[in-house]
């Protein structure tokens, strides 16, 4: 492993941006102050993944010297980078297409949106870092607090009930997780994963506590069937505010998941994987059907993002191996991550634009908009394609993944469920396209190009990852199995 | 004689939840909520941990409650997540409440014995830190990151309460409160207890190094005294999007974010605390902190900003 | 033994908070019960940290603190929760 | 042995304020006159455990601890009483 500050300031610069902007509210647009923090956020974690992928080691801080398990570390392996990566890809597409030539000083929505942008960042990078059970209570709680701010942006009163009903679960989901931290202290007084990894036995207190925690970050991360506040906030939000909540915040929960019965407590295939991989089928089958009879495209999406959640937790019990990062379960659920955070956040940028061009997002009436915005539609149908899993794209090689995993471990109702959904996500999509691509002439407001680029940009990127070779994938095994930091390396 | 003592202050701990969850005027709960608190902190005490005793009385019972109370006092109708329940959901969920309690109770019976512990990790490196009060140390030293980032929470939260403002109100004040105007008794009361409370929270900050006390206390305390100073009419609540306010929230973090830095340099680590001069740094970033706090606290309370500021 | 009857307490406030959660329909009750949920889940903490007495100390300090900080986070969320309520049961905004 | 004497003879004559204040509390009719009980029994009731604990102190410092304590108390009932007279009051006029 590798000693290194980077982590640390990755967490660290959006909150410096925060304050920036608290400090120039009055004299400078928030968008200016933010700007040279999200440059800067975005270098720090390329340059993490640069250093992660040519050290082939993870990058390891132990902060002010303490260690574990009295002290905090930040750890950012190959799992982690990859996801700060994404991330970082994902605000800086959203923050340019949310730039808009803006008159007058601060305002509500924009002051807040900048900052919340900020604020969301620093509590990902937190989360894709962060080895001890508290330490992701902290984050899992900037992000929640961060992400019912963004809902409620609009003020109307849908948006504020659906920010609302989001809260609350998002505190019940945050209650549930914290017992199951004190449970965990009580038992080892460890928090932190690798320290807990060594030690933890499943007896009846763990497993409790895990069911806990789990229990918990499912109704965060909106698994069905605990996701019913998704549509409403993630469709009563501003587009690029959707695509943030829908491409990352509902991703930080998963990975925390994906930590607890990967890394502190490392068990068989048995029971809890397959009832998460039962409830993520449920998730792909139900919530696709729902999407299908959407009205509005940004609630069709929403409930897309529910389906697509889905197959996150199908990984569960394709990873049967001792070392699950090397099977392509775990490959294929994490490139279902990552492509699903490009290709949702292009759908919701390229929603928002087509409601700014048309004044409204409802699926019969989009005819017309493949003549008049085609960069827009473009960047939706890339997306799209991932969504539905068709080659070349990161959804398809996903999807593919899953698909090969689920056949080798013989578990055929799994891969049923992947068909399944890819038939049902095109379509939904294919709808959606059908209605843009047919005639029409209706009035639209010019949207500037660089904006639509944004959009395609981030499409492109859910495409890219289709070029990655169909094997477990190198980088997501970096910095496995966790060790325990023995002395300060 | 201890079990005595535990089972009368627990006792009322349940018949106060039980209260607050039975009673039919929600007025009435919130009251209650503030004797329950008060007991909460009570068996804080009686749990040997006066840190957290003071911060369950101030912020979990006090600022909570006064939040809660100040609430209900503007809501002109209820706000309804679903429909009143029925005798059957109801019965549905005592059970599910009793199995819970069952179940949780037995897990912390099955906890192993002796109990694993950190305690004396903690105490071993507090002479070099220079202060006496494990906890504090814990919240300034082993876990900084934490406590930087919940400063963050708040801060996220003020950002938040604001943008669930209104536009009209951006950049202006909290609603006066009470409306009417203050009771005479309240102002009297604020004039006596303000010169009394500043002398409290200055002497819990300080003893927080050694003793139970500290940032969080002493600054809700001022925040409880601010608070206090605004409903008898004698202070102004703090215009959200004003300099001084922008500048009293940041200067937290950022202090302890450079303090971070220096301990780079100056020892070797980010949040390290140098030995020499350990305790006036963290006394230094303690009392940064603590202005963030106390103007965070104060905005969480008065609610967003709903009149125009005169710029 | 005492540190055990405050441990079922905070196991019984789990579930009265529980109950107050699903039967009250309007949400300042809910978020009144919310907080009664909250404490018992730190009384938990606090269970924790007395049993594990060691050092000459009463209790272990780092669950402690992070009662402490969860205390503060706690009410952070009540404090947004609040907003929204009081925005809701206001009247609509004028465009 | 006088010390112990005074702080048994203070303490319990207090506790006999307080039990009269609750009983006043529980069982007088209105509002008005439960607050007169209430109001009465905890300033007085108060007052006489923290002088009886006043020779158990050990140091001045702590008698004027004790003292300072009830002096807040009463400062802050007194308050509220009148604050809580006044609204009944003003809803009694509303009705």
């Amino acid at each position: 492993m590798m000693v290194s500050l980077l982590p640390v300031w990755a967490v660290l610069t959006p909150v410096l941006g925060l304050c920036a902007l608290l400090l120039c509210e009055r004299w400078i647009r928030p968008e200016r102050v933010a700007a040279p923090f999200v440059g800067l956020s975005l270098y720090l974690s390329l340059s993490m993944t640069y250093q992660v992928m040519t050290s082939q080691a993870p990058l390891v801080y132990a902060l002010g010297g303490w260690l574990p398990p009295l002290g905090l570390t930040l750890r950012a392996d190959g799992v982690g980078v990859f996801l700060m990566t994404l991330t970082a890809l994902v605000m800086t597409g959203v923050a340019v297409c949310a730039w808009t030539p803006s008159e007058g000083a601060s305002s509500r929505g924009r002051f807040s949106f900048w900052a919340l942008l900020l604020a969301l960042w620093s509590a990902l990078n937190l989360a894709f870092t962060a080895q001890d059970l508290f330490n992701f209570f902290v984050a899992l709680e900037m992000l929640s607090f961060a992400a019912v701010a963004l809902v409620a942006l609009d003020g109307t009163r849908g948006a504020l009930v659906a920010a609302l009903r989001y809260l609350l679960f998002a505190l019940a989901g945050s209650i549930l997780y914290l017992l199951g931290v004190g449970l965990i202290y009580g038992r080892y007084a460890v928090l932190d994963l690798a320290g807990l990894r060594e030690i933890a036995q499943p007896d009846t207190v763990t497993l409790a506590a895990l069911a806990l925690m789990t229990v918990g970050l499912m109704a965060k991360t909106a698994l069905f069937p605990l996701h019913l506040w998704l549509p409403p906030a993630h469709a009563g939000a501003p587009a690029p505010a959707s695509a943030m909540l829908s491409a990352l915040v509902v991703k930080a929960p998963f990975l925390i998941i994906l930590r607890l019965w990967v890394d502190l407590l490392p068990l068989p295939a048995a029971a809890p994987q397959q009832i998460m991989a039962g409830l993520g089928a449920a998730a792909i089958l139900v919530c696709s059907v729902i999407a299908l009879r959407q009205q509005r495209l940004k609630l069709m999406i929403a409930y897309s993002t529910l389906a697509q959640v889905g197959y996150l937790f199908l990984m569960f019990p394709l990873m049967p191996g001792p070392a699950p990062w090397q099977d392509i379960g775990w490959t294929g659920g994490l490139l279902q991550l990552a492509s699903h955070g490009f290709a949702k956040a292009a759908m919701f940028l390229a929603a928002g634009l087509i409601y700014e061009a048309l004044g409204h997002d409802r699926v019969a009436e989009l005819g017309g908009l493949a003549r008049r915005q085609p960069v827009t539609l473009a960047a939706f149908a890339i997306a799209g394609l991932s969504l539905m899993g068709l080659p070349p794209s990161g959804g398809f090689i996903a999807k593919l993944l899953l698909l090969t995993a689920a056949v080798e471990a013989g578990a055929w109702w799994i891969a049923a469920v992947i068909l399944a959904g890819g038939i049902l996500a095109a379509f939904y999509v294919f709808r959606a396209l059908g209605h843009a691509l047919a005639d029409g002439d209706p009035p639209v407001a010019p949207v500037a190009l660089y904006r639509q680029g944004a959009v395609l940009a981030l499409a492109l990127c859910a495409l890219a990852i289709g070029f990655v070779p169909l094997r477990p994938f190198a980088l997501l095994a970096i910095g496995r199995p966790l060790e325990a930091l023995e002395a300060l390396p | 004689m201890t079990e005595l003592l535990a089972l009368t202050l627990a006792l009322p701990l349940l018949a106060g939840a039980l209260f607050i969850v039975a009673t039919a005027s929600t007025r009435a709960a919130l009251f209650g909520f503030f004797a329950f608190g008060l007991f909460l902190a009570l068996a804080w005490v009686a749990l040997d941990a006066v840190d957290v005793a003071l911060t369950e009385a101030a912020i979990g019972g006090g600022a909570t409650g006064l939040l809660l109370l100040r609430l209900n006092g503007r809501m002109r109708h209820p706000v309804s997540l679903g429909e009143p329940a029925g005798p059957r959901l109801k019965i549905a969920a005592g059970l599910l409440a009793a199995l819970v309690t069952l179940a949780l109770g037995a897990l912390l019976l099955a906890l192993p014995e002796p109990a694993p512990s950190l305690a004396a990790a903690t105490v071993e490196p507090l002479p070099t830190l220079g202060i006496g009060n494990p906890v504090a140390a814990v919240l300034i030293a082993y876990r900084a990151l934490d406590t930087l980032l919940e400063i963050v929470v708040l801060l996220i939260a003020v950002v938040g309460l604001r943008a669930l403002g209104t536009d009209r109100g951006w950049g202006g004040r909290p609603v006066p409160w009470p409306e009417g105007g203050p009771s005479p008794a309240l102002v009297f009361l604020a004039r006596l207890l303000i010169p009394a409370g500043l002398v409290f929270a200055a002497y819990l900050f300080w003893v927080g190094a050694d003793a139970p006390g500290g940032k969080f206390q002493a600054s809700t305390l001022l925040a409880a005294l601010w608070l206090l100073a605004i409903m008898a009419g004698l202070a102004p609540a703090p215009s959200s999007g004003g300099r001084w306010t922008g500048r009293a929230l940041a200067i937290g973090p950022l202090a302890f974010i450079a303090a971070g830095a220096i301990g780079i340099a100056a020892a070797g680590s980010f949040l390290a605390w140098p030995e020499p001069v350990a305790k006036p740094m963290i006394i230094a970033v303690e009392l940064a902190l603590a202005v963030s706090i106390v103007v965070a606290l104060v905005l969480l309370v008065a609610g967003p900003p709903e009149r125009e500021t005169g710029r | 033994m005492s540190a055990t009857l405050f441990g079922l307490a905070g196991a019984a406030l789990v579930g009265i908070g529980l109950f107050g959660l699903i039967v009250h329909p309007t949400a300042l009750r809910k978020l009144l019960a919310f907080n009664l949920v909250g404490a018992g889940v730190f009384l938990v903490f606090g269970v924790v940290a007395r049993r594990a007495a060691a050092a000459g100390l009463a209790g272990d300090p780092v669950p402690q603190a992070i009662v402490i900080t969860g205390i503060v986070v706690a009410f952070a969320a009540t404090a947004l929760a609040a907003t929204l309520l009081a925005r809701l049961s206001g009247p609509e905004e004028e465009p | 042995m006088i010390a112990d004497l005074l702080t048994i003879v203070l303490v319990s004559t207090g506790a006999v304020f307080f039990l009269a204040g609750t009983v006043g509390l529980l069982r007088f009719p209105d509002p008005l006159s439960r607050l007169h009980a209430l109001t009465k029994a905890d300033s007085l009731g108060l007052g006489l455990i923290a002088l009886g604990l006043v020779p158990q102190a050990g140091s001045i410092w702590m008698a004027l601890k004790l003292l300072l304590v009830w002096l807040l108390v009463l400062a802050g009932s007194t308050a509220a009483g009148q604050m809580l007279a006044r609204l009944h009051r003003a809803e009694a006029a509303d009705d």
